[in-house]
């Protein structure tokens, strides 16, 4: 009935390359089987041993991150982290990346981003409060860039079209401009969450014979093999079903629908299905609890006639998630879901045999023990050189530069570059109201949104500064999440917690991994220093096109805490005859 | 003067989140016997001239730069004479 | 006084006017599900504001058909007080109940900005608060807020004085004769995209939305000897 | 099956901002030669019938319920066997 390559046929032609496995991780897979995987189960391991799922560069260096504290709820290896924030509330957060599909389509591209980093806050329980960015371009003036303003225009739009018809303000954010991102545009979303104590959510499929639901949308053809492709060099050149198109008003209500469940308490575990849709959901919440999962395939809900099990394993298609109940709960599921108009239908059952089963009707079409595809997958200690071009940089000195002349001049032009000058053109797009709790808008240092009921507020940004970070990797590092603290503090807050997103080029370069390592210690000791643990996080390498590689670019986005809203303070001068004072070292 | 009569929709495989709604709300208002809804744009461009072959050229242009978006949608259009 | 704020799939400021008509007024109001088909337990309906049903094909049009709007038409002809804020305004239009139609603004983006509005008639029910002429700051949040209405029906909106409010100075959108804010013939429906409910405490940059709500707990208890 | 191809566009007395935004675009694109862009919508509403009589009357009948605004628009259609 499917036309695919059977088991020999892949090892012989060597398909499972056009897959992004190398034959060493090909072989691996062989021997963790016992036999060779067949299309669909090549297809599962694909993704699931992809660097934008198994972390198999970055995990070495990512280990290294402090990440817990008296405050830290959930650390990073959840679909987001959490904090207390005291009063029995928590906050969640997590900052996503989606630089390649933004390159191909930006307002589709950033728009899915959001919904994406909104899925990971809600399913932990939390309400989503406001969302962040951090954006990069090519140089925006000239004829020859037309399609940096393009992609820039676009991706704001895309971004402002989500996050405003979902009813969530946008509320901060960063855009610079440089060649350097000409190829690849740097597409960062960060979403914030808030619940009480008891609303906790985790992404696990515990309890025998508990059944596994599909809810939200249909599953489609869409971006399948996206996870393998936002990990490969050229973004054009890999083939690709077609690109994901976000539906926020189906988010919306997905949302809603997930919040009033989780409030039942009969759900076990619930997870979104981002990158690498069903195969990752399903296998991470089995890997969390140690479990199995068995799915039917015939009764996922699809979009389109035909689809295979391959297809619907790898499919990306936006505003789904999985979610395991309670056995004998499943009505609650539906009659919930079936007021906000939408589908929750039974897939499977989670098993005690630690398998991820696959079946088509009596058939069993793919049968794999979940630990490998999580514990087992490769890691990887790249190399690390120092770089050459570092030897000048670091000695360059600064005071050899001549003071210009005119430096009214000077200030202009500086006042005129995109990236100094005003971004009212963007966050003017963004509902940043809608919730009427936000205090300070975007605009500020850092964006304050209060706590309903309580004198609370907390203060928010994004950071990262790519140059600095080419020009000395541990101090820029350090520097972006110091640039955070201090823009927290600047709006009247406690710096609380991190998250980050860690946009590289080709980690197989050893200039890069060591320019990857040395930032990520600088951040390390930074959050180590300040008291800010990471909490979650995101990686996204291979951000290179031909021989440009982007500049090293973390992104940080922290979360502090304004204990009485009297506190909040604003970066605006308020009168005149104030005294200016200049603080610092 | 010519006017070309521009059709641009999504390609069949890309999700539709309008056209989804659009069908729903009609069921909802008892047209049972839709069964599909896709929503696509309409584009009458004024074009000043009257070589029809250039006509052809240009707009086919200004699809694949601007009102068209390729990666999603495909367009076709007829020139009429005005 | 009773307050419903009507929800539909995709409402996302109802929230918002809940917490508005709270701490302005400290009046009962009720979030209502568009399935409802009896409002007559009400004094006052709020079309909030958002994206009813992702705003797909136009604005409102789709939230038109809920069973809730009939509600709504029978209420607004009974003389209760209706007010559609934003996305509540396009709804409002789309079911006749006010004149008009809004199209996508004239720059084509989403616009979201304080914006000094105009007081045009402040003896209707929702404006009395207000001085005739004052200009508020009331935030706006659309990408469709472009008035439009033929000549006919806005020179009788004008002789019958509809037009309630007017963007100040500044046209944020291309609407027709900058106009922000209307209401019916009988007065006590008002449509207007600025969001009232956003502008009722200090530390959110304005409360001049306050007086609107005021002013419709002084008419109701006018009208009720209260 | 029937399938209805249906134009929904402004009425010609209504400005059309994207239109006029358009138009903007293709003149800063190089396109002197297009002197006016009216954008509108296309919808091809798939319908269980092969009557066509009654799926003329019922389609109409949606066209003037919920595809188009008849305060700024109109519309026309095509019943297209399928
Ligand atoms: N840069 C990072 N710093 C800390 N934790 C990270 C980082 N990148 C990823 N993680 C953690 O690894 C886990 C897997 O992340 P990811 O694959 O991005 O999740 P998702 O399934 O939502 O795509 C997450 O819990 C995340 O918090």
């Amino acid at each position: 009935m499917r036309n695919e390559p059977t088991p020999q046929q892949i090892a012989e032609e060597k398909i499972y390359e056009t897959f992004g496995l190398t034959e060493e991780e090909y072989g691996r897979i062989v021997s963790l089987m016992g036999r060779q995987p067949n299309y669909t189960e090549t297809g599962i391991y694909s993704v699931m041993w992809s660097e934008h799922c198994s972390y198999k560069s970055s995990r070495p260096v990512l280990k290294k991150f402090p990440t817990s504290g008296p405050h830290v709820l959930q650390g990073p290896g959840e679909n987001a982290g959490i904090i207390d924030i005291g009063d029995n509330l928590a906050v969640s957060f997590k900052i996503e990346s989606h630089n390649h599909p933004s390159a191909i389509e930006p307002y589709q591209g950033a728009a899915t981003g959001v919904g994406g980093i909104i899925r990971d806050v809600f399913t932990m329980g939390a309400r989503p409060i406001a969302l962040l960015n951090s954006l990069r371009f090519g140089e925006l003036h000239g004829e020859e860039n037309v399609r940096n303003r393009y992609l820039f225009s676009n991706v704001v739009a895309g971004i402002a079209g989500y996050g405003n018809c979902i009813g969530i303000p946008t509320v901060g954010g960063e855009v610079v401009f440089d060649e350097r991102y000409r190829h690849n545009p740097l597409v960062n979303a960060m979403c914030v969450g808030i619940m009480t104590h008891d609303e906790i959510a985790k992404g696990t499929a515990k309890g025998v014979g508990n059944p596994v639901l599909a809810v939200g949308a249909r599953t489609g053809r869409d971006g399948i093999h996206g996870a393998t492709f936002a990990s490969t060099e050229d973004p054009h050149s890999k083939e690709r079903s077609a690109v994901q198109v976000g539906d926020p008003f189906m988010e919306k209500l997905l949302l809603e629908a997930c919040l009033e469940l989780i409030a039942t308490g009969a759900v076990i575990g619930i997870q979104d299905m981002g990158a690498a849709g069903l195969t990752s959901s399903s296998s991470e919440m089995a890997a969390r609890a140690g479990s199995g999962i068995e799915l039917d395939m015939t009764k996922v809900p699809c979009r389109e006639e035909g689809m295979t099990p391959y297809e619907m394993m790898l499919s990306e298609s936006q505003e789904r998630m999985l979610v395991v109940m309670e056995n004998g709960q499943e009505h609650i599921a539906e009659e919930i879901f079936n007021k906000w108009g939408l589908e929750a239908v039974v897939i499977g059952r989670v098993t005690d045999d630690s398998m991820l089963r696959l079946k088509w009707g009596e058939e069993t079409v793919a049968e794999i023990k979940v630990s490998t595809l999580v514990d087992d997958a490769p890691v990887y200690h790249r190399p690390s050189a120092r770089p050459a071009y570092l030897d000048t940089t670091l000695s360059f000195d600064v005071t050899s530069v001549d003071v210009p002349e005119q430096l009214t001049d000077t200030l202009h032009e500086l006042l005129r570059t995109p990236t100094i000058a005003s971004k009212e053109y963007v966050y003017q797009q963004y509902d940043s109201m809608v919730r009427t709790s936000t205090a300070v808008r975007p605009g500020s240092d850092a964006a304050v949104v209060t706590i309903r009921g309580t004198k609370k507020a907390l203060a928010m940004c994004t950071d990262g500064n790519g140059r600095y970070v080419y020009l000395n990797p541990y101090t820029g590092g350090a520097h972006t999440v110091a640039e955070s603290a201090r823009n927290l503090v600047c709006s009247g807050a406690k710096p609380m917690a991190v998250t980050d997103c860690l946009n590289y080029s080709s980690p197989e370069k050893p200039e890069i991994f060591y320019q990857f390592e040395e930032s990520c210690a600088g951040i390390s000791d930074a959050c180590r220093e300040l008291d800010t643990p990471v909490i979650s996080g995101n990686v996204s390498l291979y951000n290179q096109t031909n021989d440009v590689d982007i500049y090293p670019t973390p992104i940080i986005g922290m979360v502090g805490l304004i204990e009485d809203t009297a506190h909040i303070t604003t970066q605006s001068f308020k009168a005149a005859g104030n005294k200016v004072y200049l603080v610092g070292p | 003067m010519i006017i070309a009569r521009i059709h641009v929709t999504l390609k069949q495989s890309v999700l539709d989140p309008q056209g989804t709604a659009v069908t729903k709300s009609l069921h909802a208002l008892g047209y049972q016997e839709v069964s599909d809804v896709r929503i696509g744009k309409f584009l009458e461009v004024k074009v000043d001239t009257t070589d029809k072959a250039q006509a052809n050229e240009r707009i086919t242009e200004m699809c694949e730069k601007l009102l068209a978006n390729t990666v999603i949608e495909t367009y076709e259009f007829e020139l009429v004479e005005a | 006084m009773k307050f419903a704020v009507l929800v539909f799939p995709g409402s996302n400021c109802d929230i918002d006017a809940v917490k508005a008509v709270e701490d302005v007024l400290g009046e009962t109001v009720e979030p209502v599900w568009h399935t409802t088909t009896d409002l007559s337990e009400y004094d006052a309906i709020i079309v909030p504001g958002g994206f009813s049903y992702g705003d797909y094909l136009r604005c409102g049009a789709i939230a038109n058909f809920s069973p809730v709007m009939e509600a709504v038409k029978k209420e607004a002809a009974a003389g209760k007080f209706v007010i559609g804020i934003c996305n509540g305004f396009q709804i409002l239009t789309e079911s006749g109940l006010l004149p008009g139609a809004l199209r996508h603004n004239d720059h084509l983006q989403f616009r979201c900005a304080i914006s000094p509005l105009v007081v045009e008639n402040s003896s209707t029910p929702f404006t009395s608060d207000y001085a005739q002429g004052q200009v508020i700051q009331i935030p706006i949040a659309h990408g469709e807020g472009n008035y439009y209405v033929d000549e006919d029906t806005l020179s009788k909106m004008k002789a019958n004085n509809q037009i309630v409010f007017r963007y100040h100075e500044h046209n944020p959108n291309g609407s027709l004769e900058r106009i922000a804010g209307v209401c019916n013939e009988a007065g006590n429906v008002l449509g207007m995209m600025p969001h009232p409910e956003r502008a009722v405490h200090d530390l959110l940059g304005s409360s001049d939305g306050k007086a609107l709500f005021t002013s419709i707990l002084k008419a109701w208890r006018e009208k009720h000897g209260a």
